[in-house]
């Protein structure tokens, strides 16, 4: 297994802590997206790219025990929370070192070690889950809170709906984060969403919403930590909904035409919030130039290590395909007597 | 011994599970005023232990699932079978799915306690009988007792189970009454009982078709045919040696699932045993299933189109007349 | 088939009119459920009782040509519309005669000859398929109105968000009507919704939301008229909610346990809507006790005739099994290659 | 004749019942830009009949219920499979019932696209092959065309058909070619076709196994076994009638389907065959299904789950080295 490349002084929750994680976010994503292109990998790849602040912000508001829960666009909160690049990347290529021993893939890159607990990719159907994390939570008076993410598309799946209901009525510890990007796929927000801000619904069940700038990670910082914090006392879910965009495809390697204006991916490009935010730590001082450089070179170099320890790993063997099918793992196979002459 | 209804086995196998471990809780809609085996839990555990439901079955589901990935032990009572199709996709995509798919790094020890209800004029919408619906779900135990003695065992086993259990209750035997020793005799998910022993036709049945089964099989006995009776108990996994072995026996193979035929637990068994145990099978397989139309409102319909004693009788007899082939 | 009892001077609409339907549906409902005691129906009963003034208001303030989507306390929709009494009566008993030939039953009395056009018995179940006769309306300009009713338990379903967005979204003819009673059979509103007024959620989808007292048939039919109202003039949906209460079981025939204390019901009881706006009607001389208490007597024996018709008429024959699975009548039987020898 | 590829004749079809009758819309989550059959219809067709969805499947599911119900007559994509699962209770509750519950006052005239994705590296949650759970719902039509006119000829039928049709389209045929005449031949709902005929085994193909099972005849047919395929095409109805004349001709039955095995289509076929025409069978009936797991994401193991031409080919050996028994 590899070696963690963060030094200690990059805790997650600082400023350049939180810019590390995006860029860690942005290089493991493109170094997917060459192996993709390159025939390494199968089926397709939903990158984070554009919304590396909203991932980071609210991974470094959460605390080290608290539980994460996401969705097909799930690479970079495991990332985020400082989960080892390596068998993230395997999990990517379907290898037998991957986080899921190849079993999940791209679309539930998970590490509950770091917290980044679960994912699911079916919209709106990992929130039932979430709430159910949560009441384990006060039941057994943990302290945890999860934070519960999902899209605009998905803020109008059912499941969302009875989530939040239930998580209100109970007064669980979760916060839910709307990453809203504008775009299911191809179906704009402003076109499928009946209201302005998302954070509005959140009236509905008699819990506070809040919008935050997804470009800024530090105002998701805020956002999510004050619902966090909220939860953790007691008091009950909150929403967030963090505006961000992604300046790529919905997923690479799927068929796509046209759907949104090129200026506004451009604009939005030309606004990237690592670049902005990189800006802004040398503008207050936070770190040098020649500090930050330093650490993109660090993580180059470690989604390198990270590339090439997934490529060197092997595909799970045939016959690992009747593993984990049961918790009981007598019942993988079978019964013998099914077998044909 | 002492005799017990099959809800108050069930009832008993709840408090004992939730008194020997915290980390078992019920959820269900109307569950602390629920005369079907849980009034009066709210006095015995603490508050937090016994949720009343919203009608939001898929957060519900899913809220198990959280649970039970965290440590919980969840029981869920889903009211009605028919209750359960608004959260389909939570028993697919994360009940079936999460212990696989994270490869085993997540757990499941989840319970739902699914009632089949039909035959009582409550109409189309309320009267499904959708276990091979789950049948064809892999990754989860299904179970579904007769006897009040297995209600308790395998509801019990279930609750212990590190896997995901639905429990398939047929409310026909809710009130029926049997012996349950202490503890109950051992009735593991995955095995079948053969409730009476008979060398002419093998008769499986599931839930209340297996009382029909034996009805069936008495008369056919004062006939001079000897049925072998088998309650499935057990539909995922199936107990497929149990059954081979008495098609083994028999030569001939009647199946009563009031399930809807097509793609059936009867058809399964049918073609399980015309694929595997084919040498030993002497007369055609018989399925003895609903007929392939929803349940309708008015009984003057509705009773026609389940399985009954009578039916049954019918099949087994339309295979033990055929002379022996062999093969 | 029996003759109408209403004389046409009667309008549904009118004070008078609204006052005979609340009572039609008290008598068939108290009639229904001395068959049900004295055993010549299978299953439960789903009462209005209570809740007349929510169904007779909303039920007069929807145009002629408007279409009804109901739950599984149906009975007052059909009723309410004007519709005859005899074949309703039949389907609660499973009768050939039957306004669905005895198939649907008791949670399905519906007469789309008046616009009582459908009825679910899933919670939340009925209303995309409403949203779906809206979408109907708007796309052929039929000037219909959709009105679908819920109640405040479905009000927690998935079903109903996607709904309300689905309708918003594309500024359908459609108002949501929510009858709060204040309980899900035995699950309490204040414990189970989390907000106070179901209505407030109309904002989630950036419509109108209004409070109506459904004691009051006349509020009903203000409230709903305007939504009805808008609707029809292409502004999209509205969601009303009427607050009742069912002074009777949540079913009859199925076993239950105390869970909400007597004074409550007693109190309710006492505020009885039919009673009250009888009250209403002679202190503004709407009509005379004479023309109230004939009107009660022609209910009475519209009623009779209609338990009559129902309890005189056949069951379906058996071969009715095989009608109407398919609109193909070929297909309604299965392949003769499939009888057994 | 000309070619088109199975997408093409889709689109054909759409286009010309779209023109023909004013009631046909088409309703999908991103079908404006869609490149699957529908990009460009925006240019011939008014907007308000190409709709694109919100990801709200239950609402979208029960939207074109009603749309049907009251004079339209909708065709909705439903993107993929596995998002059906959030709406499953619109399909059994509403889809499948309203019919029958209305005693035909009320139609359904609807067609729902699903299309199956598997064996595409897309993970556990997106590869589910469920046609054998519509399969339990009475009520429903079911398709599967695999040529490009038959896909053209059914989308047409099943559009222009007054009960709820669902057309499951295996997406690895999307881009196949064949030959389409104007008007297609015909392929009725409820018809199975014979597309290779052979005298010692009967091969049923659904979707992409029906190439598989031609591949496999072909080498049979060098080794000296005579296999006839045929297309289901129709999931419900079934054509048993030309299934039955099939195996009454060969004695031997393959079914090769593309879902998991437990209460499949395979086991449907296979226990009617064994109930039904059991005289017939001179070898025990085989089912090439998937393996009971979940899709795993890995391309190293997904591959193994799922019906080859190789695995057919050893089904079809198995049987067809047996000694004819007779009966
Ligand atoms: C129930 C369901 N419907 C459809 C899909 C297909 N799908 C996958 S991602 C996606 C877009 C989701 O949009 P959003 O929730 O905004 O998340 P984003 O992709 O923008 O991060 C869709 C429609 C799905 N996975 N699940
Ligand atoms: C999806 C679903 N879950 C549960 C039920 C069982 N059920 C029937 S009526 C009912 C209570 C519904 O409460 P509400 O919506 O407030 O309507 P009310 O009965 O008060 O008129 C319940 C839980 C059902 N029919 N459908
Ligand atoms: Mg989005
Ligand atoms: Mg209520």
């Amino acid at each position: 297994m590899m070696a963690r490349m963060q030094p200690a002084t990059d805790d997650i929750r600082s400023m350049v802590g939180m810019w590390r994680q995006m860029l860690r976010i942005r290089r493991f994503d493109e170094a997917a997206s060459r192996l993709l292109r390159s025939g390494q990998m199968p089926g397709v790849l939903h990158l984070t790219t554009g919304q590396e602040a909203v991932v980071a912000g609210s991974s470094a508001a959460m605390g080290p025990d608290d539980l994460l829960i996401g969705t097909h666009r799930n690479h970079g909160y495991p990332i985020a929370r400082g989960g080892d690049l390596g068998p993230l990347m395997a999990e990517v290529l379907g290898k037998a070192t991957g986080v899921c021993q190849g079993r999940g893939g791209e679309m539930h890159l998970i590490d509950p070690s770091v917290g980044a607990f679960f994912s699911s990719a079916i919209l709106g159907s990992g929130l039932p889950v979430a709430v159910g994390t949560a009441l384990t939570s006060q039941l057994q008076r943990s302290g945890r809170v999860t934070l519960a993410t999902f899209g605009d598309g998905a803020s109008n799946e059912g499941a969302i709906h009875e989530s939040m209901n239930l998580a209100a009525i109970w007064k669980l510890p979760i916060v839910f984060l709307c990453e809203n990007n504008g775009y299911a796929v191809t179906v704009a927000a402003s076109y499928a969403v009946s209201v302005h801000d998302i954070a509005d619904r959140a009236a509905a069940y008699g819990m506070p919403g809040a919008v935050a700038d997804g470009s800024d990670p530090v105002a998701v910082r805020e956002a999510v930590g004050a619902a966090r914090d909220r939860a953790g006392a007691g008091q009950g879910p909150s929403l967030v909904e963090a505006k961000t965009y992604r300046t790529v495809d919905h997923a690479e390697n799927l068929p796509s035409q046209p759907y949104r204006p090129e200026e506004e991916v451009a604009s939005w490009r030309e606004r990237d919030p690592i670049t902005s935010f990189r800006g802004r730590l040398l503008a207050a001082g936070h770190a040098t130039a020649g500090e930050l450089d330093k650490i993109e070179q660090e993580v180059g170099e470690e989604v390198a290590a990270a590339v090439e320890f997934a490529c060197d790993s092997p595909f799970p063997a045939p016959a690992a395909l009747w593993e984990h099918m049961y918790a009981d793992p007598s019942l993988n196979r079978p019964a013998a007597s099914l077998s044909w002459p | 011994m002492r005799e017990l209804t099959y809800l108050a086995a069930i009832r008993e196998a709840l408090i004992e599970e939730m008194t020997d471990d915290d980390a078992v809780i019920l959820l269900g809609q109307d569950i602390r005023a629920n005369l079907y085996g849980t009034a009066g839990f709210l006095d015995m555990f603490p508050e937090e232990r016994i949720r009343d439901l919203p009608t939001s079955e898929t957060a519900c589901v899913g809220a198990a699932v959280g649970a039970a990935m965290t440590g919980l032990r969840p029981v869920v009572d889903m009211g009605s079978a028919s209750f359960s199709f608004v959260a389909l996709d939570q028993f697919i995509s994360e009940v079936s799915k999460i212990h696989y798919m994270s490869a085993g790094r997540l757990k499941v020890p989840v319970t739902y306690r699914i009632p089949l209800m039909y035959n009582g004029g409550v109409g189309v919408q309320h009267s499904d009988r959708p276990y091979p619906m789950f049948m064809q779900m892999p990754g989860l135990k299904l179970i579904c007792p007769t006897t009040a003695s297995d209600a308790k065992a395998m509801m019990k086993a279930a609750i212990r189970d590190d896997d995901p259990v639905i429990v398939f209750e047929d409310t026909y035997n809710w009130s029926s009454r049997g012996p349950v020793a202490d503890p109950p005799a051992p009735a593991p998910i995955g095995t079948a009982a053969i409730v009476r022993e008979g060398d002419d036709v093998t008769v499986v049945g599931i839930g209340r078709t297996v009382a029909f089964a034996l009805a069936a099989a008495g008369e056919l006995a004062d006939a001079g045919v000897s049925a072998e009776v088998i309650d499935l108990r057990s539909l995922a996994p199936i107990d497929w040696d149990t059954i081979f072995g008495s098609v083994e026996k028999t030569g001939r193979l009647v199946v009563a699932d009031a399930a809807v035929s097509t793609c059936s637990a009867a058809s399964e068994i049918a073609a399980t045993v015309a694929e595997h145990r084919f040498e030993a099978l002497r007369a055609p397989v018989r399925r003895v299933t609903s007929l392939p139309v929803h349940s309708p409102y008015t009984p003057a319909l509705e009773r026609e189109i389940y399985p009954d004693a009578g039916k049954i009788t019918a099949a087994v007899r339309s295979v033990a007349k055929q002379a022996s082939h062999g093969h």
